[in-house]
């Protein structure tokens, strides 16, 4: 220890850091920092904690005030623009002056809230609610669901003081169709910070059951546009998306729909809207089936009609068919019938021709077989008088030459050319005969008798 | 008898002898059996023919009722 | 009798007739008796086609019937 | 028996008949049983198209109920 | 008696007549009556020839009828 | 479950006789017992709009479990 | 008694006679009643050449009639 250490009083301490801060502090700074509560008094002034966290881990801490003026303003300005109170554990962007308070501390004065900054938190809420959701592909897992024809026994999620509940369940029973439903509530809270957890208790409880059950509905009415950010929760909207049952949303407000919205299998804007839905499913089933009847009779009757039809037509075309082909058939047999005949006196006119010709032939054959034996027989007779002429020339010419030989031979006529004939005793003289010389003789020629002596006898050489 | 004769049959075989008139394959003697012939299968053929049409008739006119 | 010699035949004996009266071979004796036969022959004949042809148009006229 | 034979099928054989009937395939022979037997099945048809008829009238009056 | 001898015959006669007239087989003494007989052929031929011509022709008209 | 099932597939067998139906390929032999059918199916599906059979205090009592 | 002779006997005689004259075998004291006899043959060969002729001739102009 010194000796010349010098001492301050706690005040004068406090005082010099006051007074340090303040100087070197002097203008507002914007500090984004979790609320980690709002400490709200009944005075109206809050004095939330404000931390820093990495990992999980709180690295810095503060107090801060927010008066009670202020407060109201801020509060006021996040109905309008987040729709949403301030909440604790959210972070936000604030507008602070360091304060300094010799009795309090430090704290951090909160000025303003910036409502946009907040707006934008809860957009990136619900943007990592929908990219955890994405990733583990839960998105349209409800969606994918099978919705049933008939979405006739629901389970509601709901609080029995919602007028969101009773404006559903009117709906529902006092359909003038008889449509009948099967409803059993599931109570939850469907504000605040209970909400999250309630809702994913009775989902779980519905779960057990859930053979019982077509359907689960969130119904939520009256709330209007404010206190919907839990339903961009990720715990719950994953409870949603992977329920085995298609889970429907009816939670009253129009604009910016939340995530638990989103992956519902359906959304309806409120719960009114949500209850016609199901008439209507009722209604795609029921109108269906009225139709099918009004169907049955139209598409029934005009089968038959066109049957009777088709049957009327093939009857007619039978009755046309059997008429023509008799028809055919005769046509075929008298041409048949014709055509032999035809052909028959075709070949009784060729028979004919060739008897015809037959017959000519045989006149004309006998005729001239009488002409040729007639020519014959004239021959005859023309040759005959020729023949008999020159037989009778040839014989008379015989005769004549015999006549002309007798006459060559008469010895009257060889007289005549001078010859003689010389007797002896009244017998031609030849040699062997006797006779002398001084015979008498007698010699005879064509008109004398002569009568001598022989004187003397000789023999001629021929 | 000639009943028992299908139309079929006597319808070929009158075809079949107005093919060999054609032909000119048929004797003057042969013609006058085979005129006869067709004589008696046209008279089949046609008693067939309208006792079949009056069958038809009767059904198309039961028909009709 | 006469209808009972097929027209074949008949045309035949008619037929070696002409040839036979063709070739020269027909003594006047045996002409007239030769020539007889030819006209019954050919009346045969025409008997024949007659008859068959009447037959023919009956057919024909009964068919139309 | 006859109600036995469905529609469709009666319905194919008169068509196939007609059909037959058409194309000639047919003879004259076959064609009286052929009719006799389309009648029937003319027959066939229109009992079971009315009785059909009247069936599905008594069923949808019933339905209306 | 005439008619009694054939045609054929008295023809033949008669050629045979020619033949030996030609052939200078007839004596003078034979001759008359030889041309005799001759004429006596030719007659006959001539006679039976018409009376023959006279029945075809009969036979021939009656046919062309 | 079962009767889930029942209605669902009554629907969808209805639809499709209506749709059969429309595009006319029913035949005459199916109608009348399609047309029962479709009456029937209608009962199922007109019967599952106006009842159920869930009791509350059976899921209640299954809760608990 | 001349026309008893036959007219081939006289005028074989004579033509034996012209032999025998011709080969010189009759004296001359025979010749002339050789002579004698063959003007008697000529005679008679000549009368009935002409009554033959004649005879002939009639038949012919008969013939041609």
């Amino acid at each position: 220890m010194s000796e010349n250490r010098q001492i301050f009083t706690l005040k004068q301490v406090v005082s010099s850091i006051r007074k340090t801060l303040e100087e070197r502090y002097q203008q507002a700074y914007w500090v984004k920092a979790e609320m980690h509560k709002l400490n709200l008094y009944p005075s109206g002034h809050a004095f939330p904690e404000l931390v820093q966290k990495e990992n999980d881990k709180i690295v810095a801490q503060v107090s801060g005030s927010i008066w009670s003026h202020n407060f109201q303003r801020i509060n006021r300005q996040f109905m309008v623009v987040v729709k949403e109170p301030l909440k604790e554990g959210t972070t936000l962007l604030l507008q602070v002056k360091v304060a300094f308070s010799e009795t309090y501390g430090l704290s951090l004065q909160i000025l303003d809230i910036d409502p946009n900054y907040s707006l934008g938190e809860l957009q990136r809420e619900r943007d990592e609610t929908l990219h955890k959701l994405q990733a583990e592909r839960l998105l349209n897992r409800n969606q994918q669901l099978d919705f049933p024809l008939l979405p006739q026994r629901i389970a509601i999620i709901s609080a029995d003081t919602s007028k969101g509940l009773s404006d559903f369940m009117k709906v529902l029973n006092n359909n003038p169709w008889n449509y009948h439903f099967f409803t059993m509530l599931f109570h939850a809270y469907l504000q605040g910070d209970m909400t999250v957890p309630s809702i994913i208790e009775q989902l779980k409880r519905i779960e057990k059951v859930k053979d019982h059950f077509d359907i689960v509905v969130i119904v939520r009415g009256g709330g209007g546009e404010v206190g919907l950010s839990c339903y961009n929760n990720y715990a719950l909207c994953k409870e949603i998306a992977s329920f085995p049952l298609p889970v429907l949303t009816g939670i009253g407000h129009s604009t910016n729909m939340t995530v638990a919205e989103l992956v519902a299998f359906r959304n309806a804007i409120t719960p009114t809207e949500l209850a016609d839905f199901l008439l209507q499913t009722f209604h795609d089933f029921s109108v269906p089936v009225q139709e099918a009847r009004k169907a049955l009779r139209t598409y029934s009757n005009r089968l038959i009609e066109i049957k009777k039809q088709h049957f009327n037509s093939e009857i007619k075309h039978f009755k046309n068919s059997a008429l023509l082909y008799l028809n055919t058939s005769k046509n075929k047999l008298v041409q048949k019938s014709q055509q032999f005949n035809s052909e028959a006196k075709t070949l009784i006119l060729r028979k004919r021709e060739t008897l015809h010709f037959a017959q000519k032939e045989s006149i004309a054959h006998t005729k001239r077989f009488f002409k040729v034996e007639k020519e014959h027989i004239l021959g005859f007779q023309l040759d005959l008088p020729q023949k008999l002429k020159a037989l009778l020339d040839r014989e008379k010419r015989n005769v004549h030459e015999a006549e002309s030989m007798v006459n060559l031979m008469n010895p009257k006529n060889v007289l005549k050319r001078g010859y003689s004939i010389t007797t002896v005793n009244g017998k031609t003289v030849h040699g062997e005969m006797a006779i002398q010389e001084g015979d008498y003789i007698q010699t005879k020629t064509y008109d004398l008798e002569i009568e001598s002596i022989i004187q003397k006898i000789s023999k001629h050489e021929e | 008898m000639k009943n028992e004769l299908l139309y079929t049959a006597a319808f070929d075989e009158l075809q079949q002898i107005v093919r060999d008139m054609e032909a000119g394959e048929i004797t003057v003697d042969e013609l006058s059996v085979k005129v006869k012939r067709a004589a008696e299968l046209i008279a089949i053929c046609k008693n067939k023919l309208s006792s079949t049409e009056e069958d038809v008739n009767l059904i198309l006119k039961e028909l009709e009722k």
